[in-house]
């Protein structure tokens, strides 16, 4: 079952004669997820960063 | 006419708007014949209490029981004038009371007369002034029968003369048994109200 | 204040603290599964006899296709939580289903009409699955949208669950009236219809691969949750204890 | 007079008083349909075969146009939210309020579409199929717009948002009618079609006010 089916890393690459279709979608798939992880550790992280604003803001308030 | 015994009975009523504590644990019983004013720095949470007990604002805490009975299910008892024109522009003064009331036009008509807009039925709003549009709105105090009267800011853009004869109309109508909660910057001379201070909850 | 207490789910500072650990794993497990089930559709899994390599799409789009679907069900599910129970958290995750569900109904898109350039001889056709994608990506814009125009997030967020909830009553109709309109209209040559006998060597791969996005989406989507809890309750005392021990 | 009664008054009322409301929908309707030849060809046949499904768009555009603000001016003058305290329930009121927005603004556009249909050269048969999905569709159609109006009104730069929201939930309706107007182009029946059509649309003018009133309600929950 766990065969490889090409007969070189080059040719599964190419894959022919598909490889130009192939790959691009798998790339776009990763590019999609990753980006969506960069973006809500962004978000995150931009939320942080209000919220410790907020707080030295309140603290020279206080002092 | 006489309305027969009305109450409203507020517990433990909270509220909170754009992560602001507006009020806490409020309770009270608004009784037959009880006018009470609401009162507070702008941004205390005033028109957001009135609405809330107009049944506006859906109740966030707490509850609010018309004669015992859910808010929702007694809102016909409610007349609420709010910061908004509350009338149609395009419309004539007549045919706006007429939708809002549902009165018949003699009755309209008198009431026009009562606050001092006798002959403007046939107006459209947009030919008014300020406070003849205002006066166009709180004609529906003269004709509409619900016991509970929720006016937010009432005395806005309205002369001397007008005053008197609202607080003059509010007396009467809690002396006829009905309730009245309003708000306002400047307190009446004539009436005989109630303070709720807004604005010190921490 | 504020969040009504409602058993764990209502308490945002109890799904913060543990949805970082959920998220951890989730985003481990996704990465395996995928890398795996990819490698293993890509590299091992046999030729199609007739549509040759490129049918190897399939395990990127048809496992994005079923979340693009699954997930406005899921936003629908937490519209009626938000309305019978009123849990807000429900709220955030339709929020950030949203935003996920229309990524992957994009994804989907692509990889369908990239897909059928070598299998049809072109990118796009009126095809009933194309067609309702497209409609659903639309949806979802339109619930992303709606939320981007309303102010207060409470607000927004109950207008959005109206819409998502008047949307998933009509998107089987929307579904089944387009593929009528497809048989109506199309010769049935153009159908895209999967080879109903396949290979435990090419479904395995696919299972492996559905399994690992539907975590990813998991794990996307609880990221984007806990970003959007903390921006909301900024101002309540747990997030300003935790962030300024930090 | 019964609140019913005040409502469909008032509609009337406000059409008087502004009847550019009414034109304005068909002046786009007629502009729309001038462009086609103008874009496509003058030639009568192929407009013919594509008429009447150009008019269809186009009608269901000048629709969504008249009612993208069908709550918006009672909403900031604050006569909205005095419906909560009239003695009917709010959904019942909106459904008034659609009929009667559906009956003034809406049939008055159906009704011109036979202009539009012979200026595109579509033949009497498919034209009386038109008028008939058209008459049948429109009440789901205002509906559903109706909604989109409702949900868009707190926000102050919705644009048409509401009109983009609404419109991927027109897609059955459309299909629907697009296979009865093909049906009559063939000369086969179309009746089956137009019942499933107005079952969805009597479906829809039942469900959707309820969704419309609550998106009121939600609204002026948000005001001050």
């Amino acid at each position: 079952m766990l065969e490889f089916q090409f007969e070189s890393i080059a040719a599964f690459v190419e894959m022919t004669p598909h490889g130009v279709y192939v790959w691009p979608i798998y790339g776009l798939g990763l590019l999609v997820i990753g980006g969506l992880t960069w973006l809500n550790a962004r978000q995150h992280r931009q939320a942080i960063r209000m919220v410790q604003r907020n707080l030295e803001r309140e603290e020279s308030h206080e002092s | 006419m006489i309305f027969e015994p009305a109450q409203i009975e507020i517990s433990e009523l909270g509220c909170e708007r754009d992560d602001r504590l507006l009020f806490e644990n409020l309770s009270m019983t608004l009784e037959s014949g009880q006018i009470l004013r609401v009162a507070g720095p702008n941004g205390a949470g005033k028109t957001t209490l009135l609405r809330t007990i107009a049944g506006l604002f859906e109740i966030q805490e707490g509850e609010i029981r018309v004669n015992r009975l859910p808010l929702k299910e007694c809102l016909d008892q409610v007349l609420y004038i709010g910061h908004k024109p509350q009338v149609t522009r395009d419309l004539t003064v007549l045919d706006n009371l007429k939708f809002l009331t549902g009165a018949d036009e003699a009755r309209l008509k008198s009431a026009l007369g009562d606050v001092g807009l006798k002959g403007y039925h046939d107006s459209l709003v947009k030919e008014l002034s300020q406070g003849q549009g205002r006066r166009c709105a709180l004609a529906r105090l003269w004709c509409v029968e619900a016991p509970i009267w929720i006016l937010d800011e009432p005395y806005t853009a309205l002369d001397v003369e007008m005053v008197e004869t609202l607080d003059a109309q509010i007396t009467s109508h809690v002396n006829a048994g009905g309730i009245c909660l309003f708000t306002t910057h400047q307190p009446p001379q004539q009436l005989d109200y109630q303070t709720l201070e807004l604005g010190h909850v921490d | 204040m504020g969040w009504r207490w409602f058993h764990q789910w209502g308490s945002p500072r109890w799904f913060y603290e543990r949805a970082g650990r959920w998220q951890l794993v989730c985003g481990w497990l996704a990465l395996i599964l995928l890398v795996a089930g990819s490698l293993w559709g890509l590299g091992f899994a046999p030729v199609d006899y007739q549509q040759g390599n490129s049918y190897r799409i399939i395990y990127l789009h048809v496992p994005v296709a079923f979340l693009a679907q699954a997930m406005y069900a899921a936003m629908a599910l937490c519209a009626v939580v938000l309305f019978v129970w009123k849990m807000k958290l429900a709220d955030v995750a339709m929020q950030s289903i949203a935003v996920m569900g229309f990524a992957f109904t994009v994804l989907s898109l692509v990889s369908g009409a990239v897909w059928g350039k070598p299998t049809w001889g072109t990118y796009w056709v009126w095809d009933a699955r194309l067609t309702s994608m497209l409609i659903l990506a639309f949806l979802y814009l339109g619930a992303i949208g709606l939320r981007a125009a309303i102010q207060d997030p409470d607000q927004a967020g109950k207008a959005c669950g109206i819409l998502v909830l008047v949307g998933v009553v009509n998107l089987p109709i929307i579904k089944y009236s387009v593929e009528w309109w497809n048989t109506l209209h199309q010769p049935a040559s153009l159908k895209l219809t999967e080879k109903p006998a396949m290979p435990a060597s090419m479904w395995v791969p696919l299972l492996v691969n559905i399994l690992g996005y539907y975590i990813a989406a998991a794990y996307l989507v609880l990221g984007s949750m806990r970003a959007i809890v903390l921006e909301r309750e900024r101002r309540a005392t747990w997030v300003k204890e935790l962030i300024g021990r930090a | 007079m019964s609140i019913e009664k005040r409502m469909l008054a008032r509609e009337l009322k406000l059409i008087a008083a502004r009847p550019g409301d009414i034109f304005k929908p068909m002046w786009f309707l007629m502009l729309v349909i001038s462009m086609v030849p103008l874009a496509l060809a003058p030639d009568s046949d192929l407009l013919a075969e594509i008429g009447s499904a150009m008019i269809w768009v186009a009608t269901l555009l000048a629709l969504l146009l008249n009612t993208e603000h069908l709550f918006q001016s009672d909403f900031s003058d604050g006569v909205l939210e005095q419906w909560l305290f009239l003695d009917r329930p709010l959904a019942w009121l909106v459904g008034l309020k659609l009929i009667a927005h559906w009956l003034f603004h809406v049939l008055p556009l159906i009704l011109i579409t036979p202009i539009a249909g012979l200026m595109l050269s579509v033949s009497t048969e498919v034209l009386f199929a038109l008028l008939a999905t058209l008459f049948v569709a429109t009440p789901a159609l205002t509906c559903f717009s109706g909604l989109g109006a409702a949900l868009t009104l707190g926000s102050s730069r919705s644009g048409i948002l509401g009109v983009l929201v609404m419109m991927p939930l027109f897609v059955p309706v459309v299909i629907l009618a697009a296979g009865v107007l093909i049906r009559a182009t063939d000369g086969s029946d179309t009746l089956p079609l137009m019942a499933l059509l107005g079952a969805f649309s009597v479906v829809a003018a039942t469900l959707v006010p309820i969704a419309v009133s609550a998106a009121i309600r939600l609204n002026i929950g948000g005001s001050n």
